[in-house]
């Protein structure tokens, strides 16, 4: 599976969006010979054929030709547009999880990488995914840049801090691969690796059994909920409170209505932003009482909170599940 | 042709003759010389950052990272960029070439602004001494690209005293190249019209347009990265309200189109020395001309595509994407127009030619790579990998080093008035061949394999094409130390050179070598096309 | 030129700073881009009359606006970056 | 700032192409100026097209009047430059000078006033880096507050290099030393970069004081 070899030439795949990259670019690379390998033929040719001292026809007169230069210009400019709209669907894929994908959190920092499944299974350097199933990577960063990169998915993203990115994949294989940080992080960037590791769905499973899943994540970020004291404001029925806040239950990818007047997605940003910098959107209603967490919580806290919340979206604000 | 060479054996003493003493030197306005100052200041800037170099492949022949920590590897790295980037590769061709044949090409006794023009020679020496220090004594990790939070927040070293030099030298490439503007607009002698130019002035003067429209939007940026580093101004910094992408977006605005910096003037010496080589009027001057334009503005329009994988928006990447496929339309109707000027030609093999060669070869070879990194797909994949290490080094060292190294050996007779040895020339060029693609075409297997950019230590897997990487760099560097012998050799012990000993068409060929302090005795008239090669140089007698 | 006329420039730049500042402290809805377009005029004004671009060069007047063309490709990157993310 | 030069005149042919020579150059210089600014401007526009809101509770404490009080006396004394240039064509000295010291004057008085106002925006608590920032609690808002102090003070290193400039030019007619108009050109290109400086202003004014202010 993961021979160490002292050669080797041509990545391996792991996804049926690496053959397809691979495809695209060993196209492209013909194209750029066919136009490429006359020019390199023509200046061996020449020089040898033209060299001071060889009996051939000479010219002075070059003075150039319209014909001529439209064609070296249009005919690989046309070629290039093609393999350009083909190369955009592919990147348009790689960009856009489908709907159904397995969400797997990434936490990055200086110089590590930290997974938390959506059971609550956490893993430090290692990645366990199954194989078969579109597995999406939210992803940000604690500290500087970093850049998530499996070469056997053909993908990579930049991580950064403040801001969720995302990059996903379906492996069609098992294995045990290498991931890397690719965007230069410090110190010691070339130790920040991941062990991908790809099993059956049954394996996975069965890994997850074996992990430590006392709590989901969306139980952990209930815990904090009440430790961190949320759900003193922003408790509905009969727990309401004095304080008036927004109720939680169905808000994750609501429409909200906010104090300015505008509109916003209830998404994980928006969750994030409103935990961390509340004033930015206030919503509609609310006085903007809410204190900022930005220097009481890690994004690992963010995340179990957002996961909590997002958990809320199949309750109905008064408590009853539709 | 130029008809009279009658003058050419006036007794006016040359530029070099004319005064003496040190402070004749240091105090000189004279073109020419400053174009000397120059020569020595990014010859000892090409040194140290090539030792650095040394020091990275070094450190890559084992996987493990056992020859340097992981600090002073990332301080080498650093080193290598900053150095070659703005100390000799920005100010190599247009700083020393361009100095020194502008005003002798278009027929001038000087540059426009010759006092600005030792300013900048001043600025670049004290910059990079200044910027040297800080990076030797201090060290700064974060990369020449000094990427944000990294570089504000959590970088240890001197990167505000790196900033600042960079900063300095940010005016040397703003003085140099509103002097260059200034000189082609308003010295050009009677008859030299717009296209009576040779190639070389039209391509200084787009890209002196670049250097002096896009080195301030680097300087404000730098000055930013200060401010949020100093006061916590966190202009680029999230947890301050920042964005780094911002921070990326500026900076590849300055640093996208000083790759034309770097590449246009390369450009302009290989349209001049592929003329001379074939003896023969370039084919198709005004598309040669007007790509250098359209490189020096379509440049300003691609930079995100640095960023494709940086969280930039799809969107945004997309129409990157496509306008960089578009810059390509310029590059190859000069490596087009190069080759077809060959056919038909009377074509003298010297060094000056085998440069041209592997410029034209390595060009196309990192010209075309750059479009897989342009082409959104396989740049996912290749970012941030040696692919792109790889593509850029073809570009910047294949191409404009083997262009600088050309026209250097070209010119040399011109500058210094002595003849290098012809044999190791050629020897140099050959080497320099085959160094440089032992050591970076591997770097292409390497980055589609996965290698990361800017790693210290890496998987055993990768060990042998880098080991082959490493040993080629062995190769190069003797392939770069030659010249410096021979050439300095010459200086002594040279055969004495002719006003033009390589039959080239061109008003500097018309002066004496070395040339007279003022250039020109009289105010030369233009009335013939530039690369104005008679039938006879064509057809010869053989 | 006159001095007269170049007075009435100086008027006119000087209405047009006030038309801004006025049109900021008011509510309606689309006075963004108005007052931009005041900035525009007032900074056409100077240069056109107390700079005198107009009695210049073309090529003077080039080298005087030419950046504005590249300032605008530094607005639009990130700006359609920013908008389309 | 490179504007002044004396006429090296040994590469030009006639005093017309060192004339051109110099408004060009001047010119790409200013271009540096305007691509620098830009950069700027362009960073304060991505921040109010991110954060509307929490930007125009920053612009909420910029004093409009001040700032616009100042872009007053910047158009005022560009409109007394370009006297004073009539004045140099037609070599009325006396005329010249006292026109010089005016505009010199009322950049100074741009300055005392910028000066005055960065005090009470000190008072205010308003000015990051020296003040613990406390009306604006959200980062975006403080980091407008701190592209504010930076363009602004840069601006200000602008016009002091223009008094400066001006003061010198003012001292070395006074000694006889600029004859008009055969040196018409220093006194031009020194203009050029006085209006550059006021343009920039005109820009930087309203994309930080008048945009986005809650009525």
């Amino acid at each position: 599976m993961n021979e160490s070899t002292f050669i080797k030439f041509w990545p391996e795949q792991a996804s049926q969006y690496a053959g397809q990259v691979d495809w695209l670019v060993v196209t492209f690379t013909g194209m750029m010979l066919l136009f490429v390998l006359p020019v390199f033929i023509c200046l061996l040719v020449f020089s040898f054929r033209y060299r001071v001292g060889s009996k051939v026809p000479r010219d002075h007169r070059s003075i150039g030709n319209h014909k001529i230069e439209m064609t070296w210009i249009v005919l690989p400019f046309l070629g290039a547009m093609i393999l350009f709209v083909l190369s955009s669907r592919l990147y348009y894929i790689s960009r856009t999880p489908p709907a159904d994908a397995m969400e797997i959190h990434v936490v990055a920092k200086q110089w590590m990488w930290k997974f938390q499944h959506p059971g609550g299974q956490r893993e430090i350097n290692t990645l366990h995914i199954p194989q078969g199933r579109p597995v999406k990577l939210s992803m940000i960063s604690q500290d500087a840049i970093h850049s998530l990169y499996f070469p056997v998915m053909r993908n990579k993203q930049d991580v950064l801090p403040g801001t969720y990115t995302y990059m996903w994949f379906e492996a069609n294989r098992p294995g045990s691969f290498e991931g890397k940080c690719a965007e230069y992080c410090g110190t010691d960037h070339s130790t920040m690796r991941v062990r991908l590791i790809i099993l059956k769905p049954q394996e996975y499973e069965q890994w997850l059994q074996e992990s430590d899943t006392s709590q989901s994540l969306a139980r952990q970020g209930d815990d904090l909920f009440r430790q961190f004291g949320c759900s003193g404001c922003h408790a509905a029925g009969p727990d309401a409170s004095l304080v008036r806040a927004p109720p939680l239950e169905g808000l994750y990818g609501r429409n909200v209505a906010l104090a300015d007047g505008s509109h916003a997605i209830a998404d994980s940003a928006y969750i994030r932003d409103s935990i961390l910098l509340p004033q930015k959107q206030i919503t509609a209603g609310y006085e903007p009482i809410m204190p900022t967490f930005s220097n009481v919580l890690d994004e690992e806290s963010v995340i179990r909170l957002v996961a909590y919340i997002k958990s809320l979206a199949t309750t109905q604000p008064n408590g009853e599940t539709p | 042709m130029i008809s009279e060479t009658s003058h050419v054996a006036s007794t006016e003493p040359s530029y070099l003759e004319v005064e003496h003493g040190l402070k004749s030197w240091l105090l000189t306005t004279d073109h020419k010389r400053i174009a000397i100052l120059f020569m020595i200041a990014v010859t000892f800037f090409f040194f140290v950052g090539s030792l650095a170099a040394g020091a990275i492949r070094i450190e890559l022949i084992t996987p493990q990272g056992d020859f340097l920590t992981p600090d002073g590897y990332n301080r080498s790295f650093t080193l290598h960029g900053v150095i070659m980037v703005w100390f000799f590769l920005i100010p190599s061709i247009p700083s020393v070439l361009g100095n020194f044949l502008i005003p002798l090409m278009i027929g001038a006794k000087d540059m426009a602004l010759p006092r600005m023009n030792l300013a900048s020679w001043y600025l670049l020496a004290g910059g990079g001494l200044f910027t040297m220090t800080a990076l030797i004594a201090g060290g700064v990790d974060t990369g020449w690209t000094f990427y944000t939070p990294l570089s504000t927040m959590f970088s240890h070293g001197h990167v505000v005293a790196v900033i600042a030099g960079v900063f300095i030298t940010g005016f040397s490439s703003i003085f140099t190249g509103i002097n260059i503007i200034v000189t082609v607009h308003t010295l050009r002698a009677p008859g030299m019209t717009w296209f009576r130019l040779p190639l070389f002035v039209w391509s200084l003067y787009a890209t002196s347009v670049i250097l002096v429209l896009a080195t301030p939007v680097l300087a404000i940026t730098l000055l930013l990265v200060v401010a949020e580093r100093f006061f916590g101004i966190g202009v680029f910094d999230p947890r301050l309200g920042g964005d780094p992408l911002l921070f990326q977006h500026l900076f590849w605005f300055y640093s996208h189109p000083a790759v034309y910096i770097m590449l246009l003037p390369g450009m302009g010496v290989i349209s001049e020395l592929v003329t001379a080589s074939a003896h023969k009027r370039i084919f198709g001057y005004s598309f040669v001309a007007f790509s250098s334009v359209a490189i020096a503005i379509l440049g300003f329009m691609v930079w995100g595509h640095h960023m494709f994988v940086a969280g930039q928006s799809m969107y945004a990447s997309m129409l990157f994407s496509l306008l960089s496929f578009l810059i390509a339309i310029p590059s190859a109707i000069k490596s087009y127009n190069w080759t077809a000027t060959y056919f038909k030609s009377r074509l003298t093999i010297n060094a000056p030619f085998l440069y041209t060669l592997t410029f034209i070869t390595l060009f196309l070879l990192g010209g075309t790579s750059g479009l897989f990194v342009a082409l959104l797909a396989a740049d996912v994949h290749v970012h941030d990998t040696y692919f792109v290490v790889a593509h850029f080094h073809y570009i910047m060292v294949g191409a404009a080093v083997s262009a600088y190294f050309g026209g250097l050996h070209f010119w040399w007779p011109k500058i210094t008035g002595k003849m290098y040895p012809e044999l190791w020339g050629r020897v140099a060029a050959v080497t320099m061949f085959i160094g440089f693609n032992l050591t970076f075409f591997p770097q292409f297997i390497l980055g589609y394999l996965g290698m990361p950019r800017r790693y210290h230590s890496y998987s055993p897997e990768y060990q042998f094409l880098n080991d082959v990487s490493s040993s080629g760099a062995a190769v190069l560097a003797v392939a770069y130390a030659l010249p410096f012998f021979y050439l300095t050799w010459s200086l002594f012990k040279g055969p004495q050179a002719i006003a033009n000993p390589w039959q080239a068409a061109g008003l500097e060929w018309s002066v004496p070598s070395p040339p007279p302090k003022h250039n020109f005795p009289n105010v030369p008239v233009v009335d013939f096309e530039a690369y104005d090669y008679p039938p006879e140089a064509t057809r010869g007698r053989n | 030129m006159s001095v007269s006329r170049l007075f009435g420039v100086y008027l006119g730049a000087l209405v047009l700073l006030g038309v801004a500042i006025a049109l900021s402290l008011t509510g309606f809805a689309h006075r963004g881009p108005v007052i931009m377009a005041c900035a525009l005029g007032e900074a056409g004004l100077v240069l056109t009359y107390f700079v005198e671009l107009k009695d210049n060069t073309s090529l003077v007047r080039l080298f005087a606006l030419g950046a504005a063309f590249w300032i605008l490709l530094l607005f639009a990157g990130p700006m359609i970056d920013q908008v389309t993310r | 700032m490179a504007g002044i030069k004396a006429p090296v005149s040994e590469q030009f042919h006639s005093a017309g192409q060192r004339r051109e020579g110099a408004y060009l150059g001047m010119w790409l210089f200013l271009s540096t100026e305007f691509m620098m600014f830009g950069g700027l401007l362009c960073i304060i526009w991505y921040y109010r097209l991110a954060h509307e809101m929490q930007v125009s509770k920053a612009v909420e404490h910029l004093h409009y009047g001040l700032g616009g009080f100042n872009s007053a006396l910047l158009l005022t004394s560009s409109f007394i430059m370009s006297l004073a240039i009539q004045a140099a064509r037609k070599a009325k000295m006396a005329h010249l000078r006292s026109l010089l010291l005016v505009s010199v004057g009322l950049a100074c008085a741009f300055l005392a006033l910028k000066g005055y106002e960065y005090h009470s925006e000190y008072q205010e608590g308003l000015l990051p880096v020296l003040t613990s920032q406390a009306p604006l609690k959200e980062p975006a808002a403080r980091l407008f507050m701190g592209l504010y102090l930076i363009s602004t003070a840069l601006h200000a290193m602008h016009i002091l290099v223009a008094i400066l400039l001006g003061a010198g030019i003012w001292l070395r007619l006074r000694l006889g030393r600029l004859p008009m108009p055969e040196r018409l050109t220093v006194i031009e290109t020194f203009a050029f970069y006085w209006h550059a400086v006021d343009v920039i202003w005109i820009f930087l004014f309203p994309s930080l004081y008048l945009i986005g202010r809650p009525v």
